[in-house]
């Protein structure tokens, strides 16, 4: 009954909440995580100083998805934002929860 | 000056130092984030309430000059910042115009120093200065994104609806406009909360502002040093000659004071947040460093005994 | 009526509406849950230590009658919300028990929110009611989960644990009691942190409160139109009975609009987390929309005001 | 040196932790890491309303232990409740710090 | 003894007993941890302020003594708590030295609650004590440290910069400094946040550390009575002691009470961060368990008003 | 142009938060990324007690850098403190981002 997934981790600026937010529905994500996180990057700039912590998005999809999404959050935010994303495999049951229109594996 | 010793040597100024040493000696006091939010969120709505009810007691009469005047440096400050920051400064356009927003726009945390250093003095000052704050805020924003040339509609569209529903601006707007509903009696029932303790919780926004800020003088470094002059002549160039224009239309000396501080004052709130998204390229390590590392501290310190010594010098001239 | 327009036109109330507003118009304003949680912790705390004082200074004998009209009420109003939930809502028996045991437990907020409008209008009021609060808090939530007969040992007896040991009760308890212990010359040595901004931080708590609300007006539409109507009949049902019998046993006034608006209000902490636990079948949509974003805000805004009027029409009803 | 074991992740309401905490227990887990967590899900009422934001539980645990513990929250808790959960492969060293009973591998 | 129930009857006290008793019936209250640390940001920066203005108005001469038995203290007593964990303690010499390093240094909150205990009995008591805390902080967890002879370079420095940039000590020296810079009239407009409500923030402050602290409690099984009744007689020992020493150097009599309460108090926040870097492998079980577990509800309750007591009765002995 | 490189997760006591960032950095790390923490472990003391909660790291390195920093914090903290770490596999876009001197396989 176990089924693999993908599993998208986003840490980015609290300012790309909506976009982010936007972006994993577009490619069909069902639902999502947010914790707060506090980082150290590549850019001189740390988030925290002006408006408020980083956040640090989780989002369990299809393979493919994540792999479109991420692909989509390098393209578009890596750039000019304070942005990391990565994918890891993980195993769910019952993947109905997180099929909106892509993962009919179950 | 005395003024000067004055100014600087009060809790809230203090403070602010006592901060950036924490950040020079590596203590590891922090401020958790979320303190550190309800202190904005508690200083922005009151500073509304207190508006409010002043504004309800003025005649509307009285602020159209002040409105206007308001409206019109909102214009000027950002088109001068911009020609400062490109001819002096040496800066790109985009840079440039990300810059000129800050300078256009306001720092509601300086506002608040200012108001109680002119308290302090004891001058006369006027109470519909926060409504003045809330409409200051927008118009430098707009146009230091237009000086950019990139009012793609989207990122501009974007950029604006931040400013404008942004939490700084909502809660201050909204706080006016409570404080205004209910006139003075029925706020009294709120001010052991908002009013009270309003400058010791000021006290403690400094704290943290000065640890942010001390992270930020690190990076005068790589700024330049010609930047950082004008991080230290703008606030005084814009904010004497807004105390002109205030004394002169005929604000009380303590509010023209408040007001040249105001819009000699860089915002480091708003305007980072719809520059980040209308101007993702320019480089918060020189719009941020300038408004949060330098024109903010350097207002904080000199700026502020200045307008006020010079709002009382032109409100005496032509007295006798 | 003036009283409803008095009792809107405070900062409590409009806090409240800003709240909604800020979700509305989509603004990025957000209370740290951190400072959300404090502020309960803050609330619930002080009104237990007001509470415990007044007690202190009741006679006991005083306090037989308001505790056994509080008992009975706390038993009969989930029936009653049940009865009208099955019969006007075309509920389910389990989401209609679950809604029962909200309208049968009470809201802090929707009592010292009532208590801030009866101190504005000047009417006398009783000390002892928070104690009343405590008392009320559970038997509605119990008989609610009982009317689901789904009494499984287990979830049952969770679900209580949760109540009573659960913070709302368990802060307000404690409050009480320190405060009964310590009496009024003690107390008065922290009344600068727990009575004086009590008001003001209501005020911010309320917009918090008005957030949570508006996200949850827009569940309206899915829940029908029946249950709003219910969600606005049920608290002005309750609460005038109790007001009524409130002024039967001899409560002054105020108390008894107070001791109205208590029994009306739908909790929205202890009783879902309850619910929760022993129902989870139950649709939060349902019960937590009703209680939250139909009946606190018709009693904040119009239940309060009527219970005041009927409790003041009441009392000077047999007195010529 | 470097064992394969099972990270659980577990997201769910506030409401749960208690028996949360006691069902790793159950699976053998000697420890557990709780991060305070926002979300969206399939479900209308996102937790943080009313009380607090979600738990994030992560916890290592041997690869059977995992399995086991994921079928268990998902039978018990998907139906009613706001959770969800996933298992990663993970590699740790000095594995006694995680074997109370069932995964002696190190 | 009725200075005693005096001094167990008050909010702040109870607080303490209401937060040990939420965890033993395992109540789901729990203190926000960014509200934890607000709150002890506020109690120090707060404590170092009204010290700082009490020192602006002491003249340096009448400092020299009380800071010279303060240092005095400051080394005998952790050599003193050394000798009897090792000898009545049974511990090993880390063990031993590190509980060393806690009873050597202060504990903030006990100093606190001991000047709110002498204000209450109205005995009267010494501005400059908040200096002297800042100075008998460092030096027993110094020797502590020592005592362990694990003085490599590295660690000892490594722990000793954690101890003087530590926040707890920065912050109120950092007050120290602003109270002593500013004066009581400009401290006087922060008063209203700062020295008005410090009461009730202690009370809340305090409902959070009887949780810690019942925590701790459980562990008390594994720690032994031999450790336990330690903590019970090293703080009575010490604190008698200090209180008779500051009578005899001429401290107010409250002053030389709330001295002996600070002497005796041991550290829970920055003798363990320090302990935890410089010696890890000594078990927080022990000195933990001790510190707050067993001394500061010790002092609290008992402590305090035998100091107090102690000191009326040496204060008015040679009188007649 | 997905490249698998490693995440290293380390959760720790609060205390432990500057030597950490600098271990990191001394194996490769570009950046990193926090998350304040409550959990329980095999050790009786919960952090939180007196120093504030566990801090939860999350470092991109290659896998490599992640193996060498996961002994290394094994064989200076495990003993003495409360820690805990693993490493997961996981794909990024863009390894650039994350070299600093040993993952140029981008
Ligand atoms: N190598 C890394 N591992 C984990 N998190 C990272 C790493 N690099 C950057 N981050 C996180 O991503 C955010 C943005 O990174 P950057 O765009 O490089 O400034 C930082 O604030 C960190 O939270
Ligand atoms: N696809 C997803 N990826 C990551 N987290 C999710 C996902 N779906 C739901 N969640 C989290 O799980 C919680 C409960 O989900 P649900 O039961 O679907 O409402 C949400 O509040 C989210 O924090
Ligand atoms: N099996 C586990 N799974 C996840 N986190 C753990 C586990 N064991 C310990 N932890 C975390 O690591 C910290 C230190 O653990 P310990 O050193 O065992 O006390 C704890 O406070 C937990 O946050
Ligand atoms: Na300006
Ligand atoms: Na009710
Ligand atoms: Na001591």
């Amino acid at each position: 009954m176990k089924v693999p997934l993908s599993l998208l981790t986003i840490v980015t600026e609290g300012l790309l909440k909506e976009p982010m937010i936007e972006l994993l529905r577009r490619h069909g994500a069902t639902g999502h995580t947010i914790t707060r996180a506090d980082g150290e990057g590549s850019r001189g700039v740390r988030a925290k100083d002006w408006e408020g912590p980083n956040l640090r998005f989780e989002c369990i999809l299809s393979p493919e998805a994540a792999d479109a999404a991420l692909d989509e959050v390098s393209e578009r935010y890596f750039e000019n934002y304070s942005v990391i994303a990565w994918v890891t495999e993980v195993k769910v049951v019952r993947s109905t929860k997180f099929s909106s229109k892509d993962s009919a594996e179950s | 000056m005395d003024l000067l010793t004055q100014n600087l040597i009060s809790p809230v100024v203090l403070a602010f130092v006592l901060g950036m040493i924490a950040r020079w000696i590596r203590s590891d006091l922090e401020i958790p984030s979320a303190i550190y939010q309800g202190m904005s969120i508690y200083l922005l709505f009151a500073i509304g309430l207190k508006g409010g009810v002043a504004l309800s007691e003025t005649p509307a009469s009285e602020l159209v000059l002040p409105l206007g005047l308001t409206l019109a440096l909102g214009c000027l400050t950002p088109l001068s910042a911009f020609f400062f920051m490109r001819w002096f400064g040496k800066l790109g356009k985009v840079d440039a115009a990300a810059t000129a927003a800050h300078y256009g726009s306001v720092s509601a945390v300086t506002f608040i120093a200012a108001i109680e250093a002119v308290k302090l003095s004891g001058i006369p000052s006027n109470g519909y200065l926060p409504a003045l704050l809330a409409v200051l805020e927008v118009p430098g924003i707009i146009i230091g994104l237009l000086l950019a040339q990139k009012s793609q509609a989207g990122g501009m569209k974007h950029a604006l609806r931040e400013v404008v529903t942004g939490k700084s601006i909502f809660l201050m707007v909204g706080g006016l406009a409570i404080g205004a509903a209910c006139g003075q009696a029925k706020v009294d029932s709120v001010a052991p909360f908002f009013i009270a303790p309003f400058k010791g919780v000021l006290c403690l926004f400094l704290l943290e502002l000065g640890m942010v800020a001390a992270s930020r003088v690190r990076d005068l470094r790589s700024t330049g040093l010609r930047l950082v002059i004008l991080g230290c002549f703008l606030p005084a160039f814009h904010g004497a000659i807004a105390t002109a224009c205030g004394v002169w239309i005929g604000m009380a000396p303590g509010g023209a004071a408040i007001f040249g501080a105001m819009v000699g004052s860089a915002s480091y709130i708003a305007a980072p947040a719809a520059v980040r998204i209308a101007l993702p390229e320019a480089s918060p390590g020189i719009y941020l460093t300038l408004s949060l590392g330098v024109t903010f501290p350097f207002n904080l310190s000199v700026g502020i005994p200045i307008f006020i010594k010079l709002a009382e010098t032109l409100s005496h001239a032509p007295t006798p």
